[in-house]
């Protein structure tokens, strides 16, 4: 009798979660709420603050073209290339600043770690898909911008099932 | 009252459905235990038929009752015969099947072969007999082909399969034709009904008679359909063509006996003149193909084929003669006996030597004494060397055939083709126990198997023993034999 | 710029309308025409106040809607009818549309997450017509090496099968495609046809995994035959009829289900094996084998052998519903038409129409078909639920199912049908 | 329409027969002999003989005809197609056949068979149910052992060995 | 086995010629000519190593020879759960291998250590060392078209490094 | 219809029957022809049973179709073994045994 | 099989019966793999695994890369598992490199590698419900696996490959009110897993598909060098977090889950097991975590090891998971090998499915906790 006992559980089981709340996402519509503003690198105490790995922005004033980063990221994934920007800074002799390849780049954040000044973070932002390759490629002007996610939902544990709403 | 078929039915039924069973459930195989069992079915069997005869329960003749199955000597003598066979057949089999695979399904298939070739004789409905018929043939085409990794075996299989399996839609087509004719299946019905029958109808029923002498035909082997029976014999195991040879066949008689003649008689068909040429080519071509072989099994085989023609010679002669159906019976009673005895003491031969060539087996005699004997013996009782029982038989056969000669003018030459055939088959049994007594004098003996040894005496016996007393036996038979009076 | 969409130009899109208009004429001239006149030849027109009804006269039911009920109602009484709508195709085809769709719904609810939910606005419920779309769509693809004539035949026997097993269920008194005598063996008989089609489709494919999966089914259908047929004997044996329509009307008091619930609960799981469904479904286990005998199907030839299989799993949950729940009989649910729809008409605006034939549809016959798709709906529910909670079983487990538990269990229901029927409680003659 | 579907079914029958026995693939041929069983189901069906009708279907097409086709479908591929022919066997073979047919067709049709004909109501297969279980018990037993003895033997038959050593 | 002794001494006592690399309880390590390998994994079995977890293989270009470790563990004796023996030996390497055909080869240990069958194989194709005796020296991870260089050794570069 | 048409398809189908066991060498297909003749008789059974009203003919089409269910079953078996044995269903080309 | 030919290139008489599959690489039951299997019937009469669809060559590159810039790569084999998969080359490298661990981050690496460790058991035993079938034991795994990657891209930042260990601790500090979130959604996973059993685990389908199949006897696991699940479900008591215990994780307090059957269902029951004992080493660890402090040490720029070798182990999801670092004084490690569970379970593969049905070679492959692409590296 315990294989019809099993069964009889098995299927119980499942008429039960035609109650339950379901788990589902809707992506599009509903968008995940995280931690803080993004992953920072605080080089005094070496330490990062948590935050989505997501894309970079980049603080013109506070970057002095120092290639830190770019180095940093040439054992990973090669996706920094310093270019030309056409402001000048006096911090910034050479007028240099990472443009970031997103064709290439793997979100780990080393080159957040790699640098002193403050200049590189990471954003919430997570969608970058683009139709060329070209789309891809952030310029230091771009990355400059800060962009703008609403991103709210949250998993809400009740007695019929987690769900996303 | 019927109760003897039934009865055997149940008996070797639950024995036959019992063995696989048997086989499935225990782990270890003991050939010889499910061997026992089946003997000990079959011979349960045998003692009820013999008991029924003994205390007289029996009715004499054929009888045609309303019911499927009639209880009659004609039946009992072929139960006796084809289970005496099937006896052999286990018995020689012990030996044969010692390392083979599956002894249950083997046993439990000629148990259920030997239920078919039981209710064929005693069946009174055609819708019976045909079933009887098939029950009788499906487990020997499996039989046949049992010894898997042997190609001629399977071969042997095959073929049989194939032209049984004709044989039996023919046999269902002949008996549509009956029924369209008649309206009935019961087959006193039948023949009540052919007499009555409109003359417009009689080419459809002369269709059906034809249609039955070839369905059956092809399990007696008689003449134009005997293709298939030299290669089955010699390929089938030779245990399993004791069984074809001395007891399918026979059922095909039985059959034969019940409808055809009973049939044609209703019909008023003069059919004597055909069956004695049937006759007269089935010995001659038998007995001389014979003596062109090489292999013991195939010269049986055609000498199985010849004596399918002697046993016809009853069948034509019939209505001018009453020993002739007599012979008839005796002749299949002894048929069974003689060649399930000489298939035996092949099938021990094959077991201790592995050899079935002419040219293999000389000086058995001094190697296998026993075994070669009894062979010795059923090869000169199958030629009717008198002091044995197939004497009696033939010279009852030759008689009727003679004594029929007042009313036919062939019936004496039927008599002369037929001594003369004998004559001939003593010629290649005579060269086989030749080479078997005065050829390879350096033989030594070897182990004869003790199951083959048993077959050997109890066949001495019997073929010696009413060779020299044949009176009872005459008896029997006569009490046996159908008379013509139409029910 | 985008290149796949080509420069407009209005002379171009004029001749395409041009030409389309041409087609629509030679069609509708040379085709349609003589289709309505051999429509109109074989439905036998009825008369209306004296005067044969003509195509025109049956047009102008738009005045007088009454003058459409002679016209519906000879519709219903034909055999076209019967075959491809209500009893028969039609209504198939739609439960097997529900099924799939609610299937999908169902499946997703219990395993937390959405289903289908974009197409048709509306919880997914168009879901169905675009898949069917996107398959008719797709291009058909044959391996080189196919026996392409029976490759191409398969499905399209498949669903053939399928239909006539849907034509033998009879859903309200009177209402069956095929009302046999013998329906019970038909049944059987029909369902024999399943195996040869699988195994032909798996053998044509020439390809290893369908010719594995084709064996497998092979095996499952043969072997789940026997205990569905030991099944329903006792159905069979109480009922003392083989009609399927005869052994409903035996429960019009009890449904058999109540004293052969072994019979039943046999049936059901045998259900699930012929229609190789989980945890039977092994035909088509993709973990081993891909998708069984039906991995080289593509397109539309995939839609038709799905739409086969859902045609099947109604037909059989009606057969369980007839054979085991008592079919149609049930408690009268359905309204009384109100009388006054009868006797003064419907008010349509301006337009008062008076229906004379009214019901056209029977209180009894809306009732039996309710209560039938009740039955059937819920059988289906207990077929698609497994799906959810089982893992599928490998087949020495199936055949030893089979063959030693089913078979086994099924005599005991014959047993139990013959102790009913000799006791005489049940049964022809019983005290019930 | 009754003559029609006579027509219609002795076509298919008959023409179904022959294409069983010369199509060159062993599968269309399969394929052909069901088609000339359920004809002949067909047939019985005109017969009133429903019982046996479905009976014929269920059996022939439903356990025979996929027995045929797995056997087939276990040769190898290209043996599947092979047909070896002995053209003047074949010559012999139809010469024989249009022999037995004009033969026997003459003698059917001078029979006294032509003037059978009935309107007797078809018999309802209660009766058959009745016949088995009355009068013709003992050959459904004797039926039921030629079922056991026939699935035994073929399944010791097909059964594959265990492969020992040798081979 | 008492764990203060350490792993390596009854190796240096059995076989002379063994190099000690580390002495420490946990990760003992050792170097063996590659005649006596062979020997040495039947000592360390009987020792209570039962297992191998690992074979890593160690291409030394400038010393001509590449080195292959054996990390044995137990799983039987608790005592020794922690240890991991490193079983080290070199086979001479050549500048221009031919995987399978030129000498560097050595014993296998797959009939002591069943479990190092599909590390040697890997060992095999990524180094190029051949393992005589092993019953199945077949292509494990490389594609079956792989005709380069073994792509573990140094002088294989990756491309634009 | 009449009976003899009946009777006529059926004495066809056993002439198709006994031609192709006479003509094709090939098992399966010798096979074919013998369901052939078995359908040709129980066509003739049932024909007959419908024109003499008589039940019997339709009990022995019955056991003639169970009876041919089991020997096709034996008959495939057999053709099965032999092709493991010859690879090969052609009879022609089993030639253990002469004559 | 002949002498004379070299190995590995013999023609294999093959039988006509025996039909060979080709399960894989692009099958849905295979993952990213081959496996050759010949089958006679419904029988698998050989068995040849042919990982190595994937070729990552991790191993190659990481010599190229210095000891910081390999921790994106390292973790890429598995990245359900990144986290685990790194840790003992970080342990390696901080040991080659010299470098102490804050209290708290060995802390938090415990948890992150725990919570991983349940993303990854999550993700098998979704696969494992596919192959046998069961598409509910695909879902709810799928779904629930959800809530960690939750936790951890809350913790790290990134969702699957996190890069989240380095040498000298972790890359960053928990957020705030991290640890009531954690206890909250890992509460309601322990009563979710529970529910596994209802569907799967009690199911008498699965018990009998599973049960006595592949059965690895104790004996045989120990000589074929298994490892984790594998192991411990034939009734080994090893788990290297209990015998070798790195970081913190001899003050946690959790049991080893051992079960003596070995067949396929006992190597499925283990890692559920495990689960439950991952979710009390997160509650254990969460509580007896300091409450602040550093969680990283500062590395200098370009570090170099030292001129020697280090062998770590640590228990992944799948077992064992050895790396052993060579180490010739440069920013590079000049050797690193990973000693991977899947690779090292794989020989037991071919073992295990010799002689089992074709029915049973879904759910027996993945019992093994197997991972093809590990195996490749």
């Amino acid at each position: 009798m315990g294989t019809a006992t099993g069964i009889i559980k098995a299927l119980n089981s499942g008429v039960k979660h035609l109650a339950r709340k379901r788990f589902t996402l809707r992506y599009p519509e509903q968008k995940l709420k995280f931690v803080g503003d993004g992953y920072r690198y605080d080089p005094v105490t070496g330490v990062g603050v948590a935050g989505l790995k997501g894309r970079h922005m980049l603080f013109h004033d506070h970057c002095t073209g120092c290639q830190l980063c770019s180095i940093a990221c040439e054992g990973v994934a090669e996706a920094i290339a310093m270019v030309k920007v056409p402001e000048s800074h006096k911090h910034n002799k050479k007028s240099i600043m990472p443009q970031i390849d997103y064709g290439k780049c793997v979100f780990c954040g080393l080159c957040v770690d790699a640098c002193p000044f403050y200049a590189l973070y990471m954003s919430n932002d997570y969608e970058l898909s683009s139709f060329t390759k070209e789309g891809l490629i952030y310029t230091p002007a771009q990355l400059q911008v800060k962009p703008h996610v609403s991103q709210d939902a949250e998993i809400q544990i009740t007695d019929r099932g987690a769900t996303h709403g | 009252m019927n109760a003897t078929p039934l009865v055997i039915l149940g008996v070797l039924g639950v024995a036959g459905v019992i063995l696989p069973v048997l086989d499935v459930a225990r782990r270890e195989r003991f050939t010889q235990a499910y061997a026992a069992v089946a003997l000990g079915a079959l011979f349960i069997s045998i003692g009820y038929v013999g008991y029924q005869f003994v205390s007289g329960m029996v009715q004499p003749g054929a009888i045609f009752s309303t019911d499927v199955l009639a209880d009659d000597a004609f039946g009992g003598l072929f139960a006796i015969a084809m289970l005496i066979v099937a006896v052999f057949s286990v018995t020689g089999s012990i030996s044969y099947m010692r390392d083979q695979k599956y002894p249950a399904v083997y046993y439990s298939l000629i148990l259920l072969s030997a239920i078919g070739m039981v209710l064929v004789a005693y069946s009174t409905d055609l819708v019976m007999l045909f079933v009887a018929w098939e029950l009788m043939s499906i487990p020997t085409y499996v039989l046949a082909g049992f010894m898997k990794r042997n190609p001629i075996s399977n071969e042997a299989a095959l073929k049989y399969f194939l032209f049984g399996a004709m044989s039996s839609a023919i046999i269902v087509y002949g008996i549509s034709m009956v029924y369209g004719l008649t309206g009935t299946t019961n087959i006193s019905e039948v023949i009540v009904a052919l007499t009555t029958l409109d003359a417009s109808m009689m080419p459809l029923a002369i269709l059906a008679i034809g249609l039955f002498v070839a369905g059956f035909g092809f399990k007696m082997g008689l003449v134009p359909f005997h293709m298939w029976l030299p290669d089955t014999y010699e390929g089938a195991p030779q245990p399993i063509t004791a069984l074809l040879a001395a007891a399918t066949k026979k059922a095909g008689f039985a059959a034969t006996i019940r409808i055809v003649v009973m049939g044609m008689a209703a019909l008023h068909l003069d059919w004597t003149l055909a069956l004695g040429i049937i006759a007269v080519m089935t010995m001659t071509i038998g007995n001389v193909a014979a003596i062109m072989q090489k292999n013991l099994s195939r010269m049986l085989a055609y000498s199985s084929i010849g004596h399918a023609g002697y046993i016809l010679i009853g069948l034509a002669v019939a209505p001018h003669s009453a020993a002739g159906l007599q012979g008839s019976l005796y002749h299949v009673l002894n048929h069974a006996v003689m060649k399930g005895a000489a298939f035996i003491a092949i099938s021990g031969v094959v077991v201790a030597l592995a050899v079935t060539h002419l040219d293999k087996i000389r000086g058995l005699g001094r190697r296998m004494p026993i075994t070669a004997l009894g062979l010795t013996v059923s090869l000169l009782a199958l030629a009717g060397v008198p002091p044995l029982n197939g004497f009696w038989s033939k010279l009852m056969l030759f008689g009727a055939a003679l004594e029929s000669g007042s009313f036919v003018w062939w019936g004496p030459w039927l008599a002369i083709a037929a001594v003369l055939n004998s004559a001939l088959s003593l010629a290649y049994y005579g060269w086989i126990m030749r080479k078997m007594y005065f050829e390879g004098e350096d033989a030594k003996r070897v182990k004869e198997p003790k199951s083959v040894i048993a077959v050997m005496i109890f066949s001495l016996l019997f073929m010696v023993g009413l060779g020299v007393y044949p009176d009872p036996v005459i008896q029997f038979v006569e009490m046996a034999t159908p008379t013509f009076l139409l029910p | 710029m985008s290149v796949i969409a080509p420069t407009f130009r209005l002379s171009y899109f004029l001749r395409s309308i041009l030409d389309n208009v041409f087609w629509i004429i030679v069609l509708v001239t040379l085709v349609g025409i003589p289709a309505i006149q051999i429509v109109l030849f074989y439905i036998e027109m009825p008369v209306i106040d004296g005067e044969l009804l003509t195509p025109f006269l049956a047009l102008t039911w738009l005045a007088d809607p009454s003058r459409a009920v002679p016209i519906i109602k000879a519709l219903m009484y034909t055999d076209f009818f019967r075959i491809a709508v209500f009893p028969g195709f039609g209504l198939a085809a739609l439960l097997a549309a529900g099924t799939i769709f609610v299937e999908r719904k169902m499946l997703a609810k219990l395993q937390l997450r959405v289903g289908p939910f974009y197409c048709g606005k509306v919880e997914g419920i168009l879901q169905l017509m675009g898949d069917g779309l996107k398959l008719i769509s797709k291009e058909i693809i044959i391996p080189a090496k196919a026996d392409k004539p029976i490759f191409w035949l398969a499905p399209v026997a498949f669903v053939g099968t399928a239909a006539a097993f849907v034509s033998l269920i009879p859903v309200a008194p009177g209402w069956v495609v095929a009302d046999v005598d013998l329906g019970v063996l038909a049944v059987f008989a029909v369902i024999g046809f399943f195996p040869i089609v699988t195994i032909l489709s798996a053998w044509s494919a020439n390809s290893k995994f369908p010719f594995i999966g084709g064996i497998r089914a092979l095996h499952q259908m043969i072997s789940f035959e026997i205990p569905l047929i030991l099944s329903l004997l006792g159905v069979v044996m109480l009922a003392g009829t083989m009609s399927l329509t005869g052994i409903v009307e035996s429960q019009d008091f009890f449904p058999w289900i109540v004293f052969l619930p072994v019979g039943a609960i046999v049936f059901f799981i045998c259900i699930l094996a012929e229609l190789e469904r989980i945890p039977f479904d092994l035909p088509e286990a993709e973990s081993e084998i891909v998708a069984g005998w039906l991995t080289e199907f593509s397109g539309m030839m995939y839609g038709l052998v799905q739409l086969g299989t859902y045609l099947k799993l109604y037909a059989f949950a009606a057969l369980f519903t007839v054979m085991f729940l008592g079919g149609w009989s049930g408690p009268m649910l359905w309204p009384p038409f109100p009388e006054e729809i009868i006797t003064d008409g419907i008010q349509l605006g301006p337009v008062t129409a008076t229906i004379p034939g009214l019901p056209i549809l029977d209180q009894a016959m809306l009732n039996g078909v309710l209560w039938f798709l009740l039955k059937t709906v819920a059988v289906i529910f207990f077929i698609l639920l497994p799906r959810g909670v089982f893992p599928r079983i490998r087949i020495d487990m199936l055949l030893s199912l089979g063959w030693y538990k089913l078979i086994g269990l099924s005599f005991i229901n014959i047993f139990i049908a013959l102790a009913l029927l000799y006791a005489g409680v049940l049964g022809p003659g019983g005290m019930i | 329409m009754a003559d029609a579907v006579f027509l219609a079914l002795s076509v298919l029958t008959i023409g179904s027969a022959i294409a069983a026995l010369e199509m060159r693939s062993l599968i269309y041929g399969s394929i052909a002999l069901m088609g000339s069983l359920g004809g002949v189901a067909g047939f019985f069906f005109l017969l009133d003989a429903p019982f046996v009708a479905l009976f014929q279907l269920a059996v022939y097409v439903g356990s025979i005809a996929v027995l045929i086709l797995f056997t087939v479908m276990l040769v190898r591929r290209e043996l599947i197609f092979k047909k070896i022919e002995d053209r003047r066997r074949k010559m012999a073979g139809i010469g024989l056949l249009l022999v037995f047919l004009v033969s026997v067709g003459a003698l059917i049709m001078s029979s006294g068979i032509q003037q059978m004909d009935s309107d007797s109501p078809p018999i309802d297969f209660r009766e058959i149910g009745e016949d088995f279980l009355v009068y013709y018990w003992p050959a459904l037993v004797v039926m039921a052992l030629i079922l056991s003895g026939a699935v035994t033997g073929a399944l010791v038959l097909a059964r594959r060995e265990v492969e020992s050593g040798t081979n | 086995m008492d764990p203060l002794i350490p792993t390596t001494q009854p190796f240096l006592e059995k076989f002379p010629d063994v190099t000690i690399i580390s002495d420490d309880a946990d990760r003992p390590a050792i170097l063996v000519p590659k005649e006596q390998i062979l020997d040495a994994a039947i000592f360390a079995k009987e020792m209570g190593f039962d297992h191998a977890e690992s074979v890593s293989g160690v291409d030394y270009p400038d010393e001509n020879e590449i080195e292959v470790v054996y990390h044995l563990g137990s799983y039987t004796n608790d005592a020794m759960a922690k240890c991991v023996l490193a079983l080290a030996t070199r086979a001479p390497r050549e500048d221009a291998p031919r995987p399978g055909q030129d000498s560097t080869r050595l014993p296998t240990l797959r009939e002591v250590f069943y479990s190092v069958e599909f590390h040697e194989r890997e060992i095999f194709e990524m180094l190029g060392v051949y393992f005589e005796g092993h019953p199945d020296n077949r292509r494990l991870l490389l594609p079956e078209d792989w005709a380069d260089l073994p792509p573990m050794r140094k002088d294989f570069a990756i491309k634009g490094r | 219809m009449a009976l003899i048409e009946f009777v006529l398809v059926s004495v066809a189908l056993l002439g198709i029957g006994i031609y192709g066991l006479a003509v094709k060498r090939n098992a399966i297909r010798m096979l074919f022809a013998v369901e052939i003749i078995i359908n040709a008789a129980n066509l003739n059974l049932v024909a007959f049973s419908r024109y003499v009203d008589d039940s019997g003919g339709q009990t022995l089409a019955l056991f003639s179709i169970a009876i041919a269910a089991a020997e096709v079953a034996v008959g495939l078996a057999l053709v099965v073994v032999a092709y493991r044995m010859y690879k090969d269903v052609d009879i022609a080309n089993f030639r253990s045994l002469r004559g | 099989m002949s002498t004379q030919l070299p190995p590995g290139l013999q023609l294999e008489k093959v039988d006509e019966r025996i039909m060979t599959l080709n399960v894989g690489p692009q099958h849905p039951g295979s993952g990213h793999m081959r496996i050759i299997v010949q089958i006679d019937g419904d029988y698998i009469v050989a068995c040849d695994p042919d990982p190595g669809y994937v070729h990552r060559g991790e191993e190659k590159m990481a010599e190229y890369r210095n000891y910081i810039t390999n921790i994106p790569h390292l973790e890429r084999p598995v990245i359900h598992d990144s986290c685990n998969i790194l840790y003992p080359y970080v342990l390696g490298a901080e040991e080659l490199l010299g470098i102490e661990v804050p209290e708290r981050a060995k802390y938090v690496r415990v948890i992150a590698a725990e919570l991983n460790r349940c993303v990854y058991t999550l993700y098998w035993l979704a696969i494992y419900g596919i192959f046998l079938g069961h598409s509910t034991m695909f879902m709810w795994p799928t779904g629930d696996r959800e809530l960690f990657i939750d936790l951890l891209e809350k913790l790290t930042g990134a969702r699957v490959t996190h890069a989240y260990f380095i040498p000298g601790g972790v890359r960053n500090d928990m957020p705030a009110n991290f640890e009531d979130v954690c206890l909250r959604q890992v509460g309601y996973f322990e009563k979710r897993i529970a529910e596994y059993a209802d569907v799967f685990y009690d199911n008498p389908i699965l018990i009998s598909r599973t049960a006595d199949t592949g059965i690895l006897s104790r004996n045989d696991a120990i000589r074929l060098g298994t490892t984790g699940s594998v192991l411990r479900a034939s009734g080994v008591d090893y788990d290297v977090r209990k015998k070798e215990p790195y970081d913190v994780y001899d003050s946690m307090d959790f049991e080893t889950n051992i079960l003596k059957a070995g067949d396929a269902y006992a190597r499925s029951k283990v890692p559920w097991l495990d689960m439950m004992e991952s979710c009390r080493i997160i509650r254990d660890a969460l509580s007896k975590m300091p409450k602040s402090g550093s969680v990283r040490t500062k590395l200098k720029p370009n570090p170099k090891g030292g001129d020697t070798s280090v062998y770590k182990r640590v228990e992944s999801g799948r077992g064992a998971l050895g790396c052993h670092i060579v180490s010739r004084k440069k920013p590079e490690p000049y050797r690193v090998k990973l000693s991977v569970g899947s690779f090292r379970n794989l020989i037991a593969m071919p073992y295990l499915l010799k002689g089992e049905k074709l029915g049973n070679m879904p759910s027996v492959y993945w019992s093994l906790n197997y991972w093809p692409v590990e195996a490749d590296r």
